[in-house]
């Protein structure tokens, strides 16, 4: 893989179609269900599916008409598993996007024990593997799971290494794939540049935008979620544009933005707003002017309660704060989150409490709300400020920008594996459920901007009586899991 | 607990396997650094040898496996061999996080784990306040036998 | 009962002492049990009860400290049971406030029949009545209950005839009380006269008063879900404020308003908001300065959907609505509501998750909301106009003015079981999702006022391609309760 | 469906015992006269023997029982008799809404109630429309074996 090693300078540009045309054969090399990937019959196959099993029409058309699709996450470990998971999310939890999610292995390109995994869970008639192995099973087979379902379908693969499962998912009919190099990279990884991070992502969108080309539009979407925990919105949306760039530079123009919940009512509807119009301002800005971002929101994504009653309430509150954000979909968990993968009826009960949750606030809107205003524009300050600096860094370029921000730690990604990472910043609760940071690390923020956030967490400390120190954030994390007898107890017990 | 001096003791850390789930980790290395421990960690994604490679290098009383994402009833088979092979006969060995994949009765859990050879298994809603009052525990236990 | 016969003629003035204490021995007279009530033995036992398990207390110190309490409904038909009951209400759903209701026949003071439920029942190993049979427990048995738990205790009992029943559970040392005169009789009885509710709430409001008198400062509270079916919340309030008004001239001081939600988040938090202004706004004007009147918010009271993931959404949103719109307490429901009575367990896990719900939602607060601003303004137009002619009718009098606006249906209550309401009015949904009024019935709104209801009424017609006619009221009954492939299907499915 | 009248049937309805739910009894009772059946409404809260004597008074062909509150299974016990006794052998007997106190297999209920003497048993999810469908195909049936 000469074309893309670390010594070739990263950039944001195109990969040239020749180049491409290469890296490709190689790829599709690496193991032998590459062999059965044959991009014309393809897009043949993606050209013959209804509309309404194509996710680039589907978020489009969901978000003309306003609406706030339902998606989860699930995959088991062999095909017959994984059908029956897929037709269960279709039917009985009316999933409008049906994921497949791939196990650890796939996403470690790890084919040969994945393989292993496949004949144990045979074997034991349960799933050994977190997630389907689809590489292994190739695009003939994994085709069947987009025959057994009346909806678009999604590839969920945490990783930063997509190459070869995005080939055959593609190849296999998915039209929608989750994934971006530098907010995969920056959770998923300890030893992985960001630059190949990157690099490996381009390939992705470089094949999504060869599709478009031939008149296929696909889904690409960008995993806002990062680590997953108490992620300021500044920071999610500020990679989201950067991985947009990224996207755009490679010729994708149906891209979605993730947001993981901050679970305050007013900050998530905020992060959602400002998201979608941060992207579009820099995307116009660097040239790009027919990309389509929509917004997706993603139930709380760090650690959850014990208590499934409890769990239920994060369930459809998350419904609640993507309708009333205005995201066009919505990625669901279930009341089992805290223990483990949930079982196909627990992952579409979830599915089936966030969309009623949904219908419930579907007409509620906060846009005239001081309060709100106030948030966007405190968040449209935060924001702009790391996206220009990253930019700036990179002499223009998103790619070398990222690289070199989250070096200085310009960019900065809290509780991050990754060595190439500073992960300084550190996020914590304010007294009014904001999510706020109490230690930028290297970030520079304006200083009224840095003023607020120090302002709003002290008081937090005063309410509580506590210290102002790296503990605010510690509690911050544990906080949402905590039991109900700690969050909220009877305020007047007995002593 | 007046009986044991925490800083003489080093605590290895870090998250086995190809796990990136790194927050309760780190949370638990910061606070048992707080706490008053030597602590080395070696983050996510560590590899069962590195565990052992660190613990002898740096002379360690302890190892602090996290293992969340399901798959550490495999990465962690065979660990206290691995200690024993590399001469490390009598270290402390602990792992936490969410060990096993789905829900599960934990009592069967932690008896798997034990059964592999660790001191001791900790479900993940754990404080790190319990984990600090598990090691005086068995640090001072030590002691008065050794 | 010649003292209260439908010959008396009604008003709203307090029921003289000497006359009371005559009421008194013969209502207590009608049951064994009433033998037991010893007033002076029960006001020891309330003052020696801690603050926090009494209700009075406790709510106004919720109201204080901006707290949102939960309290669910619960009774089964033995003294066993129910004490199982409420210490799991109390212990497992957390519940700041434990109830306990009362079985139908105990309601329609048909006490021989519930003694052949509660042996029935015994037999059975399981519940034969609808909830607990105070009265033939009596005040001995029943103070079993409030000594089993650590909180305050209310009597929830769904009847126009609460004289003996009440008299039992105060004597028992239930600090709260759930019932009113126009409320209930208008909800809860075909053939009694509304003049007849009302004296008999008067009793029991006269009763918490003498509490008062002799230092226990009881909660009273107003059912404000009348019969829980699509009430627009002018409709509530109204008779809220009118309840209060009666409650008032007993001297009760203590009184909480109850609001039933209409599921949407703007026009609940108007309700709470309008509710407690005018119920002070009216009582200040009748000369009742120090009345304290917290309001409660309800879990949705119409029909509720088959699907235990959809009435997780209902239950868990219950408790946002309530946390936004400022409620002292929050009355909960369960997953099995559609199904019957719920078990301990379920009951508590939708105190769970309501608590949860409203710790997440605990910081919103809509105030500020243009949108909040113009429903307060619209709710306030409708309200004040309802009690202004009722009062006036009244001559000024409160319980004459219900009555006559009641016959004359200035004051209309939907779906309502009673002879002596016209149930006329019919609400349904607009577009927006709020409760409007498709027909006044002999209700007069201002010109504007109306103009708007049929208005939006009418943007829904169109919107959904249907008729203008009494269908949107039928299906705004329906519809919280429909399958939600129904409500929210799957917006392009293939044909 | 085409070979009954509906509008030479007379049907009661009326909520049964202490139940005050009218709601769905009165959305049904309009949905049957809209239907184009003589509907008499009792309302709610009407004891049994309200519903023989108005189904006598009225020559009824069918009586509609609403029960919500729970308590239907001793309210309903000796409805058929009630009805044998007043001389009102054949008539049609339905019952609706929910009939038993909580969450109860359904299969049972309805045998339970059938038991009794109802010709049909509803589930509270029942919509008008399957009301009427099974009436045409009960009064056409017994127009036939009539
Ligand atoms: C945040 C999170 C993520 C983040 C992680 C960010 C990061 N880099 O750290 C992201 C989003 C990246 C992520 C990814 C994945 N996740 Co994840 N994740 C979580 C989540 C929501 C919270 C974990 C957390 O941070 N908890 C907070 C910390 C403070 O608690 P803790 O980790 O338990 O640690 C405490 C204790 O356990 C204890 N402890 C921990 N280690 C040790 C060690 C010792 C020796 C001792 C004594 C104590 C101890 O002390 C700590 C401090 O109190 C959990 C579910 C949950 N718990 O709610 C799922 C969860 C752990 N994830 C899961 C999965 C499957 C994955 C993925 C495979 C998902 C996927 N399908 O894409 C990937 C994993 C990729 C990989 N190769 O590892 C599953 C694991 C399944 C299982 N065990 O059956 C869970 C349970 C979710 C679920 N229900 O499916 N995840
Ligand atoms: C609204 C409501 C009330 C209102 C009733 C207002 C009124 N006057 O009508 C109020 C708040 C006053 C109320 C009071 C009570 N309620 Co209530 N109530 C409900 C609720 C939420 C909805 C009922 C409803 O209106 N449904 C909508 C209509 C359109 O549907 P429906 O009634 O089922 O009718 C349809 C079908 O069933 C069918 N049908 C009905 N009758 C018949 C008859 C025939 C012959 C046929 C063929 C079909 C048929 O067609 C109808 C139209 O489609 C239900 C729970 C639920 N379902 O969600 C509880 C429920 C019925 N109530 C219940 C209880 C216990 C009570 C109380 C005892 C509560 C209390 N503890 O205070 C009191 C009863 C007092 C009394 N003496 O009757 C229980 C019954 C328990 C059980 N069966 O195990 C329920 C199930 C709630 C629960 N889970 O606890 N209630």
């Amino acid at each position: 893989m000469n074309l893309n090693s670390d010594d070739t300078p990263i950039s944001a540009a195109a990969i040239p179609a020749d180049d491409f045309a290469l890296m490709r054969t190689e790829n599709l090399a690496r193991w032998p269900t590459g062999a059965d990937v044959d991009l014309d019959e393809a897009v043949e196959f993606h050209k013959s599916l209804p509309q309404e099993k194509q996710l680039g029409w589907v978020m489009r058309r969901a978000a003309e008409e306003g609406r706030c699709l339902t998606q989860p996450r699930g995959g088991f470990g062999t095909l017959e598993l994984q059908l029956e998971l897929m037709r269960a999310l279709d039917q009985d939890g009316m999933a409008d996007i049906v994921p497949t999610t791939t196990d650890s292995y796939t996403r470690n390109e790890q084919w040969e024990q994945a393989a292993t995994g496949i004949e144990e869970s045979k074997r034991q008639g349960r799933s050994m593997l977190n997630g389907f192995p689809m590489v292994n099973y190739g695009p003939k087979e994994a085709r069947k799971l987009i025959e057994a379902i009346n909806k678009p379908a999604i590839v969920l693969s945490g990783t930063a290494m997509p190459r070869l499962t995005c080939e055959v998912g593609f190849a296999a009919g998915f039209s929608g794939y989750l994934g971006s190099g530098i907010a995969y990279t920056t959770s998923y990884t300890k030893d992985t540049s960001i630059a190949e991070g990157i690099r490996n992502y381009q390939y992705l969108d470089r094949l999504a935008a060869l599709y478009q080309e031939k008149g296929v539009e696909l889904h690409r979407r960008q995993p806002g979620f990062l680590t997953g925990t108490n992620v300021p919105p500044c920071i999610a949306i500020a990679v989201g544009v950067l991985d947009a760039l990224l996207a755009a530079g490679q010729g994708v123009k149906n891209y979605g933005l993730e947001l993981a919940q901050t679970l305050h009512l007013i900050q998530d509807a905020a992060a959602i707003k400002v998201c979608g119009e941060l992207a579009q301002e820099y995307l116009l800005a660097a040239g790009f002017e027919d990309m389509f971002t929509p917004v997706t929101s993603l139930h709380w994504m760090g650690a959850w309660p014990q208590d499934d009653a409890q769990s239920a309430a994060l369930v459809s509150y998350g419904g609640t704060l993507a309708a009333v954000g205005g995201a066009v979909s919505v990625t669901t968990k279930s009341t089992h989150e805290a223990y483990g993968i949930p079982t196909p009826a627990a992952n579409a009960e979830g599915l089936r409490t966030t969309r009623m949750a949904v219908y419930l606030a579907r007409h509620i809107r906060l846009d005239d709300l001081p309060e709100f205003k106030a948030e966007v524009d405190l968040l449209r300050r935060e924001t702009r400020p790391i996206i220009d600096k990253a930019l700036e860094m990179g002499d223009g370029d998103a790619a070398l920008g990222a690289v070199r921000a989250l070096e200085a730690g310009a960019l900065d990604i809290p509780w991050s594996p990754s060595r190439f990472v500073k992960s300084r910043v550190m996020p914590a609760r304010d007294a009014d459920g904001y999510l706020r940071i109490y230690d930028p690390g290297d970030m520079v923020f304006a200083s009224d901007v840095a003023e607020i956030h120090t302002e709003r967490l002290k008081k937090r400390a005063e309410v509580e009586g506590v210290a102002f120190d790296r503990n605010l954030a510690v509690k911050s994390v544990y906080e949402i899991s905590e039991p109900l007898d700690k969050l909220l107890p009877f305020p007047w017990a007995a002593e | 607990m007046s009986s044991i001096n925490r800083e003489s003791i080093t605590l290895v850390t870090g998250v086995i396997g190809a796990d990136t789930h790194i927050v309760g980790n780190r949370i638990l290395s910061m606070g048992l650094e707080e706490a008053g421990f030597k602590v080395v960690t070696l983050g996510a994604l560590t590899p069962a040898a590195e565990f052992v490679k660190a613990a002898i290098e740096t002379a360690a009383d302890g190892i602090m496996v996290s293992s969340l994402y399901g798959q550490g009833e495999l990465d962690c088979r065979g660990f206290r061999d691995l200690c024993i092979e590399a001469g490390l006969d009598g270290i402390l060995l602990y792992i936490g996080g969410s060990l096993v994949v789905g829900k599960q009765e934990w009592s069967e859990v932690e008896g798997r784990f034990l059964g592999m050879g660790f001191d001791r298994a900790f479900a993940n809603a754990t404080r790190v306040e319990d984990v600090v009052e598990a090691l005086d525990k068995d640090f001072a236990a030590r002691k008065k036998s050794g």
